[in-house]
């Protein structure tokens, strides 16, 4: 199947579109001219090393800073000058890699916000017990992400792991098409990790799925397809298999030792 | 009997707080000497002061306090116009009435006059009147310019006096309005220079008035330059701090010290002997508005307002600035007014303008 | 023709020349400002309280026969005491709350208003002023412009260039940011945090004294005279960014100079008015100030 | 050199450490590991002085670190390698790496010169970047930001949490690479990682935690304590 | 049930969540506060007495202005040093209606409400691209540049501001209120006043309320959650702005003029005094701050000119031992009784 990806021109029902994407600051070109295709359902993922602009592509993407050049298009849309919320509401939600909370808030006031945006718009002046659809979606998280503990405690007083999955939740909060998380499993232990990459692979399908991610074994096994990025250009791009074996991206990322 | 209960409310915080301690001393020396005389028809004086922060919105509960819980008879001291239009509307309200000794705004006998409130001081306009008179006469070719500070009162006494000085022939060279609290007026100096004139009038106000005369004498600018201006540019309060570069200054006023009044030297005398100080002009009308009362009550017989209110208008009375007389129009004292000007760190009287010349008509409406 | 020298010499000099001398007192000002503000980003509200301060120190010892020189000098150094003080005192006790900025703003609020009435308290309402200690002046450009502001402007520019040199040229100025930025790492590389913040805070509040004593003989001295300045300051502050010094002179310079030319077309009260939405405006353009880095409060 | 005595820690009202032991020798790499939440970095900033210990001993050659403010202790010689990187906002990278030097106040100007020039050598990504905002940095360069800092001191002990966290292949191995230089040199380090395989590579012994205590203890190259190490952690 | 807050979720704890809780005491609060008033309604009257109706009414005035103040820093953590202005501009724009006309309070509302609105767009434009301490500079400015424009407009009357404003009727339909009556008017105020905190705290507790809070807590992650952070603020800021400008409004009817010192710092100052005291974020406690404060200036007041340094150095004590303000203290520490111990705090 990943021969139909091996170039970003060829069609196919693509959710995401992004062409010739550029943002430089100052001098420094972090993206450069970055063009690719996400098809609905896959599991895409971006790896380069660090600073090659991974990040900041999602920052692209997810409208939180402007491109100098390119066009982002979601379904086939051109979304390049809308706002983050514009976006969320067209099903395109992020998390971060730095985590990004509230943190003097409590867990299930976290979650919460992030879910509201499942209601209609009109909800936000009525009472809370009106957002059926949130509080269910919030129930469902805290179980799904094993926050029961924890459920009333401040997102602030949560460990490094926790807040990340924490994290993860808030992205998912509103069932959006298209997801993008930056190193999810970044600080999570090993059993956690196993879960969250479960996790991920669940989505598949009806979720598109744009990962960044350091963990090689991880985007080796869920990876539909695999874009490489280093110092701000597109490397390469193609299934797991050719992208691991391709000795660009090994002497660019993966290093000598190839246990993953 | 018993006593009879006069509230103060007049800024003793702020930045009003200066005029307020000559207000309060004024006060409290008339009621010293009258209780010690056997009060007002065997009635002693109580006082009740409250501080208004010279502050409409905090005079007024103030105002409300002492006429609702303590009862008070009668009501003064208010200084700045604000506080004194409010409190009047205060009194109106609840049927009694008020006096100023300090505020000079035409309008409070003007359109804004009262039923319920009298002036025993001097307004804008006869300060005006007076040292325009003056100047007609000791300076012919006066040429003008005037410096103000930037507030509806400030103009409208530069104003005042504009219209009495140019009746007077005087000749406008230029004119200025600097912030109220202004921290430097040198960038106004190039503009004075330039219009050359030979008389300056300012009408700006304690803190600020220090830093124009120290400024102005830091820039040489006050060598050959007659200086003039309101009543309450230079007083008691801001003079020790500008030394000897308040010298000179003259201004059209209803009080000065060295008036050669026999009251006024006992007054001089005993209020120094009091508080440490000398009175100025708003010691001596708070001093006077207690007499003011006195004189009415005895007239009137009794403390009912409506009684009090026809003996007040028209009434006659002594004070250390001898004698005054409330036109019943507009509840607007009459008296001598005086141009004085500051020699060696005191006001000496130059001129005197007599009670009639010094007020002009009576434009009250209301009653 | 005459006229047009008259214009320049009686009007547009004297308000650049004067305008100037204002600009170096509202610098002066600002620095202890900035360097509170923007080191430590708490919002010094007593700041203008402090400056009183220092000319009531000021006059107090000229009161009892120090000269005005040696007060100069002694001015800060008492002030720098008290400065510390306040910080170990109040400041610190709720700088480590989660809102500090705000905690901060509204206790040096709180000071503010005890200090001036206290000053009442003390001093009395009226109005002290000093004696020149340089009288005469001398022409400038045929300008008459008397000798303490030039005094003044010369130390107030050297002053200015110390502190720079203090701030930027030493480690402190780093060191001082992270202390109030993340308490636990800067202390866990080495940084006596609770001493850096009380020693800068007492750095700011003697630069007030400072600037108290040395523009007393021009603008003399009352409980409320912290006010006159306080707006304008905090107004160079922004304009030229937080912490940063050049910006506060920049910014200074550029606003009073505003202020003197413009107070010869629209009336002079319009001029605080204009300069506030000339700071609003930068901060639409350039939220940082003119000479701001991002990443601070 | 570094020992803990029956450590408890609490954050206001919930006890997180509940009675941990461990040390650390001589030229020791000691790795710490265990799920999320277990208490992992409580332990290290209990160790650094920024929780006070409610109960138990920790010791830094001899001096008791309990009560000792967080300066102190580093001046002691103790080096943080925190979790989350806490890079300074508002700081360049270079600011960023001079205050590692105050470590050492006694070191003359031309020495710290030096040594910044030597870490810069390790890190030359840092040196392309040493005038940007420490905070602009990518993620992965933050993270050698905040261990270039404490190398530009003079530690006699180090406490990395979780380094690798978040870093390219290539980086790790450069991490590592860096740790085992340090380990050649002598230099004991106390080491939370999550990628426990390859952190027991480098590591001599191992401490698990699990709920605040430790469960498990062992030789990083005994193959049976391995075994139940990997029984503890992956559930 | 309480007990159960903090284990594994279920529908029945979900509703009991820490939030929840707070919000609780506090509305317990604004019951007992309700209670207070009238029992004072009710000794007043007995002692058929004009002076402290007029002035609690006055303390209810100003306590409108600082729950305004409150709305924007205990909830969107903006500080605004400025809230004077709307104030003031609620106060003489019902002034103007009221006197020059028609003397109808309700006509004087709705006008109100309208050109705060107009004017807090504007403003809130202005100051919401601030944060933090630029926005407590901003809104200062703002409100000093204003307050020194209607402190020289002659059309406003100018540092004397605007006497006369008539006695009033406000009429019900089926009866009506004098506003001279101080017993009456000050029922219909407490009613008014209150009425204004139920609404906010309604909002409090609405997906709008939580979002706003959202902001304080993390500005930069809310558009990601599919909310525009800026026209949030921008809504709550007008709120807020019409919050302090209804109390204004009622101003000239209690005390019959309209003065500049309104709009001065000294009265923003105050409201956010008023506010500490209180205790930020709860909107009941600055209604009782401000209750505190107007008592303790009557009192002190009269005793001594200095009473500044007794409000500062009370203001300082309180910011620093109890920086939540009394009824913040008092809901930390009865929640913490309620629930289980076990929660850092
Ligand atoms: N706001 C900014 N200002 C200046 N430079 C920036 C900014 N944001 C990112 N950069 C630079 O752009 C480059 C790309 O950063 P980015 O965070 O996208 O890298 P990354 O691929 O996510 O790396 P990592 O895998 O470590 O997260 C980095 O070199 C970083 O220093
Ligand atoms: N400031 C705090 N207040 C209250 N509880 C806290 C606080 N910090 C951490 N905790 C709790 O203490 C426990 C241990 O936290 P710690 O950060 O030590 O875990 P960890 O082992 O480092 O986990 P991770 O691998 O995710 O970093 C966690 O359950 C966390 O919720
Ligand atoms: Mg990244
Ligand atoms: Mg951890």
């Amino acid at each position: 199947m990943s021969a139909r990806f091996n170039s970003s021109t060829s069609d196919g029902d693509a959710i995401l579109d992004v062409q010739g994407l550029s943002v430089s600051f100052g001098a420094l070109k972090a993206v450069d001219q970055v063009s690719f295709r996400a098809p609905r359902g896959k599991i895409v993922s971006l790896i380069g090393p660090n600073g090659a602009g991974k990040s900041t592509l999602f920052n692209l993407v997810s409208g939180a800073i402007r491109p100098t050049q390119g066009e982002v298009l979601l379904n086939g849309e051109r979304v390049t000058a809308l706002t983050p919320n514009q976006l969320l509401h067209k099903g395109l939600s992020r998390s971060f890699q730095i985590t990004k909370l509230f943190f003097d808030l409590s867990v299930i006031e976290n979650l919460r916000l992030a879910a509201q945006a499942l209601e209609s718009g009109g909800r936000a002046f009525q009472p809370l017990s009106r957002s059926v659809h949130a509080r269910q979606r919030v129930d469902e998280l805290i179980i799904q992400f094993g926050l029961e503990e924890k459920v009333y405690e401040l997102a602030g007083y949560l460990s490094h792991g926790e807040q990340r999955r924490l994290e993860i939740a808030l992205a998912m909060a509103s069932r959006p098409k298209l997801l993008l998380l930056d190193e999810p499993t970044q600080g999570m232990s090993h059993a956690d990790t196993l879960e969250t990459a479960g996790l991920i692979k669940s989505l598949a399908g009806d979720v598109t799925v744009l990962l960044v991610e350091h963990d090689v074994g991880l985007v080796m096994t869920l990876s539909d397809h695999v874009v490489v990025m280093t110092q701000g250009k597109k490397l390469t791009e193609g299934s797991p298999q050719d992208v691991r074996a391709n000795p660009a991206v090994q002497s660019a990322y993966f290093g000598e030792r190839q246990d993953a | 009997a018993d006593p009879i209960k006069i509230g103060v409310v007049t800024p003793l915080s702020g930045t009003y707080a200066s005029l307020g301690q000559q207000v309060r001393w004024g006060i409290e020396l008339a009621t010293k000497e009258i209780n010690a005389a056997g009060g007002i028809m065997g009635r002693q004086v109580e006082l009740l002061f409250e501080d208004e922060e010279a502050n409409p919105a905090v005079a007024t509960p103030k105002a409300e306090k002492l006429f609702q819980v303590e009862k008070v008879d009668f009501l003064t001291g208010t200084v700045n116009s604000a506080s004194t239009l409010a409190v009047g509307q205060v009194a109106e309200r609840n049927d009694r009435l008020i006096a100023t000794t300090v505020s000079f705004s035409d309008a409070i006998t003007g359109e804004r006059c009262s039923p319920n409130v009298f002036r025993v001081n001097a307004k804008a306009g006869q300060q005006s009147v007076a040292l325009a008179s003056w100047m007609s006469q000791s300076i012919p070719d006066a040429k003008v310019f005037y410096l103000g500070p930037d507030y509806e009162m400030g103009r409208s006494t530069v104003q005042a006096f504009k219209t009495a000085a140019e009746n007077k022939g005087a000749k406008t060279v230029g004119e200025v309005f600097a912030p109220l609290g202004n921290k430097d007026y040198s960038p106004f100096f190039g503009q004075i220079r330039a219009a050359r004139p030979n008389v300056m009038y300012t009408s700006v106000a304690g803190n600020d008035t220090v830093r124009l005369f120290n400024q102005l004498f830091e820039y040489g600018l006050n060598r050959n330059l007659t200086i003039v201006g309101a009543s309450g540019t230079v007083t008691s309060q801001n003079m020790d701090a500008m030394g000897k570069n308040s010298e000179g200054f003259t201004t059209g006023v209803g009080y000065s010290v060295d008036l050669d009044i026999p009251a006024n030297k006992t007054f001089v005398k005993s209020f120094q002997e009091a508080y440490k100080a000398l009175p100025d002009l708003y010691g001596a009308d708070s001093y006077g508005v207690m007499y003011f009362y006195k004189a009415a009550v005895e007239k009137a017989q009794s403390t009912e307002t409506a009684k009090v209110r026809t003996a007040m208008e028209g009434l006659e009375w002594e004070t250390p600035q001898g004698t005054k007389t409330m036109r019943a129009g507009d509840h607007q004292a009459m008296q001598d007014m005086y141009v004085t000007r500051v020699q060696d760190g005191k006001f000496n009287v130059l001129s005197k303008v007599d009670a009639k010349d010094a007020l002009g008509p009576d434009t009250c409406t209301r009653f | 023709m005459g006229s047009v020298i008259d214009a320049f010499q009686f009007v547009y000099a004297p308000q650049i020349i004067n305008g100037l001398s204002i600009g170096v007192a509202v610098v002066l000002m600002a620095l202890g400002l900035t360097i509170i503000f923007g080191l430590l980003d708490v919002i010094n509200m007593a700041h203008g309280e402090f400056y009183a301060l220092g000319a009531y120190v000021g006059i107090t010892l000229l009161a009892l026969g120090v000269g005005f020189w040696v007060a100069l000098v002694l001015v800060p150094l008492i002030m720098a005491p008290l400065g510390y003080m306040t910080e170990r005192l109040f400041i610190q006790r709720v700088f480590h709350q989660r809102d500090r900025h705000m905690l901060t703003l509204l206790l040096t609020f709180g000071l503010a208003i005890v200090l001036e009435d206290v000053y009442k308290l003390i001093f009395g309402p009226q109005p002290y002023s000093v004696d020149m200690p340089i009288g005469g002046g001398s022409e400038i450009m045929g300008v008459f412009f008397p000798n303490y502001r030039l005094f003044m402007m010369a130390i107030g520019v050297l002053i200015i260039a110390l502190v720079w040199l203090v701030v930027y040229k030493t480690r402190l100025g780093a060191m001082v940011r992270a202390a109030a930025f993340d308490k636990n790492m800067a202390s866990s590389l080495g940084v006596p945090v609770s001493v850096v913040y009380a020693g800068t805070f007492a750095f700011g509040v003697a630069l007030a004294g400072l600037a108290g004593i040395m523009l007393a003989p021009i603008y003399s001295v009352f409980p409320t005279m912290g006010k006159d300045f306080i707006l304008m300051a905090f107004s160079v502050v922004i304009v030229g960014g937080l912490g940063s010094i050049k910006g506060a002179l920049i910014a200074g310079l550029f606003l009073t100079q505003i202020q003197a030319l413009s107070s010869l077309y629209i009336s002079p009260s319009w001029s605080d008015p204009l300069v506030f939405a000339i700071m609003v405006l930068v901060l639409m353009v350039r939220p940082q100030g003119l000479f701001g880095r991002l990443g601070h409060a | 050199m570094l020992e803990l005595r029956d450590v408890n820690t609490h954050y206001g009202l919930s006890h997180v450490l509940q009675g941990v032991s461990l040390s650390v020798e001589p030229g020791e790499v000691v790795l710490l590991c265990g799920r999320n939440g277990v208490g992992k970095t409580t332990t290290i900033k209990t160790i650094a002085g920024w929780v006070k210990p409610s109960a138990g001993v920790v010791q830094f050659n001899g001096a008791s670190l309990n009560e000792m403010e967080s300066d102190r202790i580093c001046r002691l010689g103790i080096g943080l390698v925190p979790e989350d990187r806490r890079v300074f906002p508002g700081l360049t990278v270079e600011e960023n790496l001079q205050l590692g030097v105050l470590q050492c106040p006694r070191r003359s100007r031309a020495e710290s010169r030096q040594i910044l020039s030597q870490v810069y050598d390790q890190f030359p990504r840092l040196r392309e970047r040493r005038l940007q905002m420490g905070t602009s940095l990518s993620g992965g360069e933050q993270q050698m930001l905040a261990i270039a800092r404490v190398l530009v001191g003079a530690p006699k002990l180090l406490l990395i949490d979780e380094p690798t966290e978040g870093l390219a292949p290539i980086i790790v191995e450069e991490i590592f690479a860096i740790i085992e230089r340090l380990k050649s040199e002598g230099m004991p380090i106390l080491l939370v990682e999550q990628n426990v395989h390859r952190a027991l590579t480098v590591a001599t012994r191992f401490y698990a935690l699990e709920r605040g205590q430790v469960v498990l203890q062992g030789n990083a190259k005994s193959t049976d304590d391995r075994e139940a190490l990997n029984k503890v952690i992956a559930v | 049930m309480l007990e159960h807050t903090t284990s594994a979720p279920s529908r029945r704890v979900l509703s009991q969540q820490p939030e929840d809780i707070a919000r609780n005491i506090l509305r317990r609060f604004a019951y007992l506060f309700i209670a207070l008033a009238l029992l004072f309604t009710v000794v007043a009257y007995v002692a058929n007495d004009v002076f402290f109706f007029r002035l609690a009414t006055e303390a209810l005035l100003y306590g409108g202005l600082a729950m305004g103040v409150d709305l924007l820093l205990g909830y969107a953590g903006l500080l605004s040093l400025g809230h004077a202005l709307f104030f003031g501009l609620g106060a003489y724009v019902s002034a103007l209606v009221l006197k020059s006309m028609a003397p109808s309070f309700w006509l004087a509302m709705v006008i109100t409400i309208l050109i705060t609105t107009a004017v807090g767009l504007v403003a809130g434009l202005i100051a919401i691209r601030a944060r933090g301490v630029y926005f407590a500079l901003i809104t200062f400015g703002l409100a000093e540049v204003v307050a020194k424009a209607v402190y020289n407009t002659y059309e406003l009357g100018g540092s004397d501001g605007i006497m006369g404003v008539p006695i009033i009727e406000i009429s019900f339909g089926f009866f009506a209120i004098n506003s001279n009556d101080p017993g009456a008017f000050f029922l219909f105020v407490l009613a008014f006043i209150m009425g204004l905190y139920f609404i906010l705290e309604a909002l409090s507790r609405s997906p709008f309320g939580r979002v706003v809070v959202a902001i304080k807590a993390n500005e930069d992650r809310v558009p990601f959650l599919g909310f525009s952070a800026q026209t949030y603020k921008l809504l709550i800021f007008v709120i807020a702005a019409n919050v302090a400008a209804l109390s204004g409004a009622l101003y000239p009817v209690l005390r019959g003029f309209v003065s500049p010192e309104l709009l001065f710092f000294h009265t923003s100052g105050n409201a956010v005094i008023t506010v500490v005291l209180g205790g930020i974020g709860t909107l009941i406690g600055p209604l009782y701050g401000s209750v505190i404060l107007t008592a303790l200036k009557s009192i002190v007041g009269s005793y001594t000119e200095h009473h500044l340094i007794v409000i500062g150095v009370l203001f300082m004590i309180s910011v620093i031992f109890f920086p939540t303000g009394l009824i913040g203290y008092l809901k930390t520490r009865i929640q913490l009784r309620i629930e289980r111990p076990g929660r850092a705090v």
